[in-house]
């Protein structure tokens, strides 16, 4: 019963996130100088679809989706004005060319103070659940007590690819290397590789008992081999991310593909549908040749050793995981493969961990009973 | 066998990262097999020690690499990561020994890494001389040679005498004349020889014994007359380059797609190495050792300072007829790539048309080479040659 | 008289071009063009479609056209007569749009391709670029989405930009990131366009700079419509103190390059498969 | 590259300068004597740097000119750039050696010298090369450039790890029959053995001196940099002074200078003044690179990381376990000599030579930095990675970058990766702790 309220309370708190943002988009699209009476309508009609959307898709059952506001809202936002503008392109393009503006401007906004207004909504909504209605006033005390409470962090460390415009001292920055390693021994501590395909960057990192890491390779500024490669194709689809791997996992027979480049790979995309391969087929291909990148990164970083923690936001695209799988057995024999729903979290996860250590001066011990706890709720 | 069979059967042996072929001839004679890496070494010691030499020309096209890349960097060639992505794959495990002949310092460089890596095998690094006097660079050779001799007597049980030195001397003297031939045949038909076909008939000869081979190339040469193949308006190229690490096959038809023919080409170059037979002499080593100084093709891996730079190809232009000539080197092969600008300025003093590209041997695109080198065509089709 | 279409094939567009000629091949005369995009239709579609339109426009059908040649991916349109690769077709195109050039910028969505050539349009040299599309037209395309602007507004707002906002070898797909810095740093559209079209004029200068070229050069492919593209070239070049004097020029046709060239060979050709 | 300017330092300090200052008046004495050399009626010989015979140059009153440090001094100069691009236009690929792209391009635009002025033409190419194939390529090239003979000294490879008497008698039979021949007839006259005896004397002294400062490094804190600083150390003897009287005395002056700093527990000299705390004690693998020297030395230091020994600064002659010209067998040493360099020793002894330092010098860790267009050195250098990790159980630092090609320094990327580096042993030592 506890769990459940929390993990109501959760996906409430992520649909008043969505929606805030939702907002945003939509007053910025309405602003756009390019609006016209048509593409009013259109817009109107686009975010009505939107909004009702957003009303299930947090909910426990609901699988595939995006941890990204951009994902979801562009999938969503592209269906609805492709269906609109049916047979109009210039409308299409004038929407698409809307959104494309204003989506910059609403995802490069800060939305850090928000919590208690995402708070009160999420309790707001929770309460409405037949399941805790009955309880709904100690509900609402709980959490006014928990929105109230200050944090105090006693030290911050910042890691990540922006890590060097973060505005800490030396001594509080961190490489993402170190911290996805310690995150990755923190929520399995059997842990001694780790593959992090991030957005802009790959990285396989080798750790020892404790966490630290002994080796790793990191690709460069490139995108093929990254999260963005797939985000580049879902654009060249039209379609969301998360939308990507669910159909290329249909696929029966995959497709060799040739370029390396992200855009290569996109025109090849395109060459190969009109040469009528089968969409599916191409898309496991595009999937295959992003992880034969990332497992020549593990080659080079030493190999695979049991356990193997896949981290970062491809983790949750189940093509990606099942092509891995496949190609770690192919040639490094059964290993084990942990996968957290919450791998894009890693490196901050990391990051906080390095934090309590240089301030309380010890080295980190994993918590097993609550690191079961977590487990739990995650199969949950 | 219809040449069609046969170049059908080579494509198999080419697909054939297994190497079924060797295990094949193991059973059969009871022998062993000695690998060696391109260019060249002379087989017809490790065949007079009665085992059969096997070319390893990298994984191709087909070959994933998926350990070979943490043995090298992005930056250097492709045939050592698939060579030893073979190895770890335990695809040369029917290979008893390996050659590395000196060609460059990525080559020199793995037999090291073979050494380490394969601590059970016979691994040496043959060094050739770049000293062509027969008196110093001869002399060392003829050290190299005796002690490769003796590791193979060693390592085979078998004792080679002159006699059978001087037999293996003979069936490869008779494999290259019947190689020449082919080529000959080429360049008076290329549009029957098809350069493709060509191309699986000599890698045919890197998995198979010599005497075998020599009989596949005679099959297809009286086979393919029969044939019936359209002639297209295509221009005689000389293709240069590829000597070590092999194009795509693909990409050979596709340069014949895109309007070549090609007359002359450097590919499994090791099978073309000597340009004359080696007499039978009372001191085969000797004969040998003179038929690599004296007699060996000019190609990048060799130091020449005697001769003058690219005169060899702009004499095979002339001979051969050809219209121009086209690099097609290995990306980051430092002796091709190199040697390149010494042939091209040699090129352009006789006014000869060329072009150049590089590629991996697991190159999938093709349409840049398509461009390119139809482009070139074009160029020579709608304006001759000057 | 007899009539020739050149239809240049390209990753992103198909370039369909009417030409007519006296019967002696001479005289050769542009009489239409269309410019169609791809986007995600067959492109074998798009070119049935546009030879179709093409035609009809002038009142035309298949059996006036003598020669259908194709250039670029061309190899795909079974009802072509002959293919001409690339760089020959943008050669003469550019030839035939300005006599004075003897040497050719193709900078097209995928790939950049520069060469020289003598006055009969005789490729000589090229140099192109690799398969990374860092500086493509596709990358400048992408760009504009992630600024949300058209492809038509690029040039007007770069050649407005005065303090041009420098940023070099950044990947075409994580140039959004860097993209949503510069915003979120204050810079304007104008300045990121500008710094932008710098670094994707050095990538083209060092394809020129491979050649010994001098002189006037003709900008052919889509890219040679965006005046932004060439201002900051001609500024790059002259800038360069390494003795290169050029004179960069576009013409309204040079999107069109490809297939004027493929074209006039189909009119060459048909001559000679005559006589 | 002798520009190096150390910050204002406690007065003690100035001994370190002195050592600077002759080797910057050696080199610039140099210059002058090449740029003068047609009219003073020397002959000037150009010749490589590994398997490099000076002695014998020397011994017959020529000059040696050796392009890989006209490389890397225009990279230090800022000018390889422009020349790797002249010389790929003119047809050389971008995928090979930039030392060889740097001196083409350098000779195409006038063949201006470190100092401003124009080399001399060779009146010989002399190929004596080890360890490298491009060598050979590089000066086929030049000869098409130069109508000047050409003579090669082959240097066989250590394929298993030692020298055999055979390669030694095939290097000296090519000194006999060819190489001292041909330098006989472009310098008009004979060798006089007594007086190459004399030279390598000289030689051996030096390298006695050498390999003493590079001994300094076991020291804590250590007194050198052996890889940053000592690329500057071995500037004399790799190039055109070994056997010289003013390099012996640069080397007894650079070891007096050295000892000095052990005495005083003083740390290196960086070009921001002495080092303050040795944090990090590690082994270089691989050559530095030149565009960005400053830059990528300063990643170190700024972090507290000393190289306390390093392969590059053998590959011009590995003195370390005891090889010396010998003045009693002069061309047999000289042979060996050129044999032994570092980058002729197959990859098992290239990891032994590494493992010995890393022990040695008591390293907390190795870096390998990774030239782009180098294939003597690079093929093979990520499988000496994992076999170092494994027999010295100390973590291996991986970065990439080139020679003289400004275009493959990224400075953010390699940062990147240093930073994680130190971290990661940062990481461990608290760890282990
Ligand atoms: N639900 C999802 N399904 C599939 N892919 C996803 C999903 N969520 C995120 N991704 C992928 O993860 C990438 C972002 O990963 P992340 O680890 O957050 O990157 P970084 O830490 O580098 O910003 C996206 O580019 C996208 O490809
Ligand atoms: N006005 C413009 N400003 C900037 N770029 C343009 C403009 N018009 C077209 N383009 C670019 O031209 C490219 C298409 O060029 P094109 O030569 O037709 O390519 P391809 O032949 O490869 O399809 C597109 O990527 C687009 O970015
Ligand atoms: S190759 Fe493609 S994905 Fe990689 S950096 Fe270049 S543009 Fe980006
Ligand atoms: S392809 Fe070239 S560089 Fe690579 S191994 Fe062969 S010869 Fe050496
Ligand atoms: S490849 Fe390396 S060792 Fe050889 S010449 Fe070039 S820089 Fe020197």
């Amino acid at each position: 019963m506890e769990e459940d309220l929390l993990a109501w309370l959760l996906v409430n708190y992520k649909l008043a996130q969505h929606r805030v943002q939702l907002e945003a988009l939509k007053e910025g699209c309405f602003k756009d100088p390019a609006v016209t009476e048509a593409t009013k309508e259109a817009l109107e009609k686009i975010f009505a679809e939107l909004f009702k959307e957003a009303e299930t898709m947090f909910q426990p059952n609901v699988k595939s989706r995006s941890d990204f506001f951009r994902d979801i809202a562009s999938s969503g936002f592209m269906t609805s004005a492709e269906k609109l503008a049916k047979n109009d392109s210039v409308l299409f393009d004038r929407l698409i060319s809307i959104f494309d503006r204003t989506i910059l401007r609403v995802e490069s906004k800060s939305y850090a103070t928000m919590f208690e207004t995402y708070m009160t909504f999420a309790c707001e909504q929770t309460v409405k659940h037949p399941a805790f209605s009955a309880f709904g006033d100690r509900i609402r005390k709980a959490i006014a007590y928990a929105v109230s409470v200050e944090f105090q962090p006693i030290n911050t460390i910042g890691t990540g690819y922006g890590r060097a415009r973060l505005p800490f001292p030396k001594n509080q920055i961190r490489s993402e290397i170190l911290c996805h390693g310690l995150g990755a021994h923190y929520m399995f501590p059997g842990t001694r590789t780790v593959l992090d395909i991030g957005g802009q960057d790959t990285k396989a990192i080798q750790i020892d008992e404790n966490g630290i890491v002994t080796n790793f390779q990191m690709n460069d500024r490139c995108a093929a081999g990254c999260g963005r490669y797939l985000g580049y194709i879902a654009d060249e689809m039209n379609m969301g991310v998360h939308e990507l791997g669910p159909i290329a996992m249909k696929s029966r027979k995959q497709v060799r593909i040739n370029s390396t480049c992200t855009v290569f790979a996109g025109a090849e995309l395109r060459e190969r549908l009109s040469l009528g391969e089968k969409r599916e087929d191409i898309l496991a291909g595009l999937h295959r040749a992003m992880i034969l990148r990332a497992m020549s990164l593990l080659a080079r970083s030493g190999g695979i050793d049991d356990e193997f923690t896949f981290t970062g936001g491809v983790a949750k695209n189940g093509a990606a995981t099942g092509a891995l799988r496949t190609l770690v057995e192919e040639n490094y024999g059964k290993k084990t493969i942990n996968i957290s729903a919450d791998s894009i979290y890693t490196g901050a996860l990391g990051a906080a961990l390095f934090a309590k250590r240089d301030q309380l001066g010890e080295t980190v011990n994993v918590d097993l009973k609550k690191l079961k706890k977590q487990k739990a709720a995650i199969a949950a | 066998m219809t040449a069609k069979k046969i170049i059908e059967d080579c494509e198999d042996l080419y697909n054939d990262l297994d190497f079924t072929s060797v295990k094949t001839w193991k059973e059969k004679t009871g022998g062993k097999a000695i690998g060696y890496l391109p260019v060249y070494v002379p087989r017809e010691i490790i065949h007079a020690a009665g085992m059969l030499p096997v070319g390893i020309m990298g994984g191709g096209p087909n070959l994933e690499i998926i350990k070979g890349d943490a043995y090298f960097q992005s930056y250097i060639c492709h045939i050592p990561r698939s060579t030893i992505e073979l190895g770890l794959l335990n695809k040369l495990d029917c290979m008893e020994g390996f050659l590395f002949p000196a060609i460059c310092d990525v080559i020199r460089n793995l037999s090291g890494m073979w050494q380490i890596l394969f601590p059970e095998k016979y691994v040496r690094y043959l060094d050739l001389p770049q000293n062509f006097d027969k008196e110093i660079g001869g002399e060392f050779y003829r050290h190299e040679m005796e002690q490769l001799l003796h590791d193979l007597e060693e390592l085979s049980g078998n004792k080679v005498t002159p006699e059978k030195l001087n037999r293996s001397i003979g069936l490869y003297n008779k494999n290259r004349q019947v190689i020449d031939k082919l080529y000959a045949m080429r360049v008076a038909q290329p549009h029957l020889v098809l350069t493709s076909d060509l191309y699986l008939l000599l890698r045919a000869g890197n998995v198979m014994d010599v005497e075998d081979h020599t009989r596949l190339l005679e099959g297809y040469m009286a086979e393919v007359v029969k044939e019936d193949r359209k002639k297209f308006d295509n221009i005689r190229v000389i293709v240069s380059g590829a000597f070590c690490e092999q194009p795509p096959l693909a990409l050979i038809k596709g340069l014949e797609a895109s309007g070549c023919y090609i007359v002359e080409d450097d590919w499994v170059l090791g099978a073309r190495f000597l340009q004359k037979d080696v007499p039978i002499t009372a001191d085969p080593l000797e004969a040998l050792s003179d038929a690599y100084l004296n007699d060996s093709v000019s190609t990048s891996s060799k130091y020449e300072d005697e001769k003058e730079k690219g005169k060899y190809l702009v004499d095979q232009v002339k001979m051969l007829n050809a219209g121009g000539v086209i690099f097609c080197a290995p990306s980051f092969c430092d002796p091709a790539l190199l040697e390149r600008p010494m042939l091209t300025a040699a090129l352009e003093r006789e006014k000869i048309p060329h072009t150049s590209f590089k590629y991996a041997e697991n190159t999938g695109q093709f349409s840049m080479f398509r461009e390119q080198t139809g482009t070139f065509a074009d160029s020579i089709k709608l304006w001759g040659e000057a | 008289m007899f009539y020739t279409v050149g239809i240049d094939v390209g990753t992103s567009t198909i370039k369909t071009t009417l030409m007519s000629f006296d019967d002696d091949g001479a005289n050769e005369k542009l009489v239409g063009q269309v410019l169609s995009k791809i986007r995600k239709k067959d492109a074998k579609e798009v070119i049935q479609q546009a030879y179709g339109a093409l035609l009809a426009e002038h009142a035309l059908t298949p059996k006036d056209i003598a020669y259908v040649a194709t250039t670029g991916e061309g190899e795909m349109v079974d009802f072509r007569k002959g293919h001409f690769y690339s760089m020959t077709c943008h050669a003469r195109g550019a030839l035939f749009l300005n006599p004075d050039v003897r040497a050719v910028v193709d900078a097209g969505a995928l790939h950049c391709k520069a060469l020289i050539m003598d006055h009969r349009s005789k490729v000589l040299s090229y140099r192109m670029t690799s398969q990374c599309a860092s500086g493509s037209g596709q990358f400048l395309e992408n760009i504009s989405r992630y600024l949300g602007i058209g492809l038509e507004d690029i040039w007007p707002l770069s050649l407005k930009a005065d303090k041009p906002e420098i940023i070099s070898g950044i990947c075409a797909v994580l140039a959004e990131t860097d993209v949503i810095n510069m915003i979120s740093r204050g810079i304007t559209t104008s300045n990121i366009l500008k710094g932008i079209h710098i670094s994707m004029a050095r990538r083209l200068l060092n394809l020129i700079r491979m050649m010994d070229v001098n002189g006037k050069v003709l900008m052919t492919g889509g890219l040679a419509k965006d005046e932004g593209l060439i201002a900051a070239l001609q500024e790059l070049a002259d800038d360069d103190k390494k003795g290169l004097s050029i004179e960069v020029v576009s013409h309204a046709l040079s999107p069109f390059a490809g297939s004027i060239g493929a074209a006039i060979w189909a009119g060459y050709r048909e001559v000679r498969l005559a006589a | 590259m002798k520009k190096i300017t150390p910050a204002p330092v406690a007065q003690k300090d100035i001994e370190k300068e002195e050592s600077m200052i002759l080797q910057k008046k050696m080199i610039g004495d140099h210059f002058k004597r090449l740029c003068t050399a047609k009219e003073a009626g020397k002959k000037v010989v150009y010749t490589f740097v590994p398997g490099n015979i000076n002695e014998l140059i020397w011994a017959l009153d020529m000059l040696p000119v050796h392009p890989e440090i006209n490389a890397l001094q225009s990279a230090m100069r800022k000018k390889s750039g422009d020349y790797v691009m002249e010389a790929e236009k003119h047809g050389h690929s971008e995928d090979v050696c930039t030392y060889v792209k740097c001196d083409i391009g350098m000779l195409k635009k006038g063949n201006i010298g470190p100092t401003g002025e124009k080399l001399p033409e060779p009146d010989l190419l002399l190929l004596s090369y080890t360890g490298c194939f491009t060598f050979m390529k590089w000066f086929e090239l030049l000869k098409q450039e130069y109508k000047c003979p050409v003579v090669m000294l082959q240097v066989p490879y250590q394929a298993n790890g030692k020298i055999e008497p055979k390669m030694t008698d095939y290097v000296v039979r090519q000194l006999k029959e060819k190489v001292i021949p041909a330098l006989e007839q472009v310098a008009g006259k004979k060798l006089d053995m007594n007086r190459l005896s004399a030279l390598l004397e000289s030689s051996a002294r030096a390298e006695e001196d050498l390999v003493a400062v590079w001994d300094s490094a076991k020291n804590r804190p250590s007194p050198i940099d052996a890889y940053f600083g000592g690329v500057y150390y071995v500037g004399p003897i790799f190039s055109a002074f070994r056997g010289l009287p003013e390099c012996e005395e640069y080397y007894k002056l650079l070891r007096a200078e050295v000892e000095y700093r052990v005495r005083h527990k003083l740390g290196p000299v960086t070009p921001e003044g002495v080092m303050k705390e040795e944090k990090y004690r590690i082994v270089v693998e691989g050559p530095p690179n030149w565009t960005s020297f400053r830059e990528f030395w300063k990643m170190f230091y700024d972090e507290g990381a000393v190289v306390v020994g390093a392969s590059y600064t053998k590959v011009g002659g590995y003195y370390d376990r005891g090889f010396r010209h010998d003045p009693e067998k002069p061309l047999e040493s000289l042979a060996n000599y050129c044999l032994g360099c570092y980058t002729n020793h197959n990859l098992s002894s290239r990891i032994d030579i590494l493992e010995k330092h890393i022990k040695d010098y008591d390293a907390d860790g190795f870096v390998i930095n990774s030239i782009k267009s180098c294939n003597s050195f690079s093929a093979g250098q990520l499988m000496m990675m994992r076999e170092l990790e494994e027999r010295t159980g100390k973590p291996g630092g991986f970065i990439e970058s080139d020679l003289v090609d400004p275009r493959y320094f990224s400075a953010a990327n390699i940062k990147n990766r240093l930073e994680s580096y130190f971290q990661m042993i940062e990481a461990k030592r608290q760890a282990a702790a």
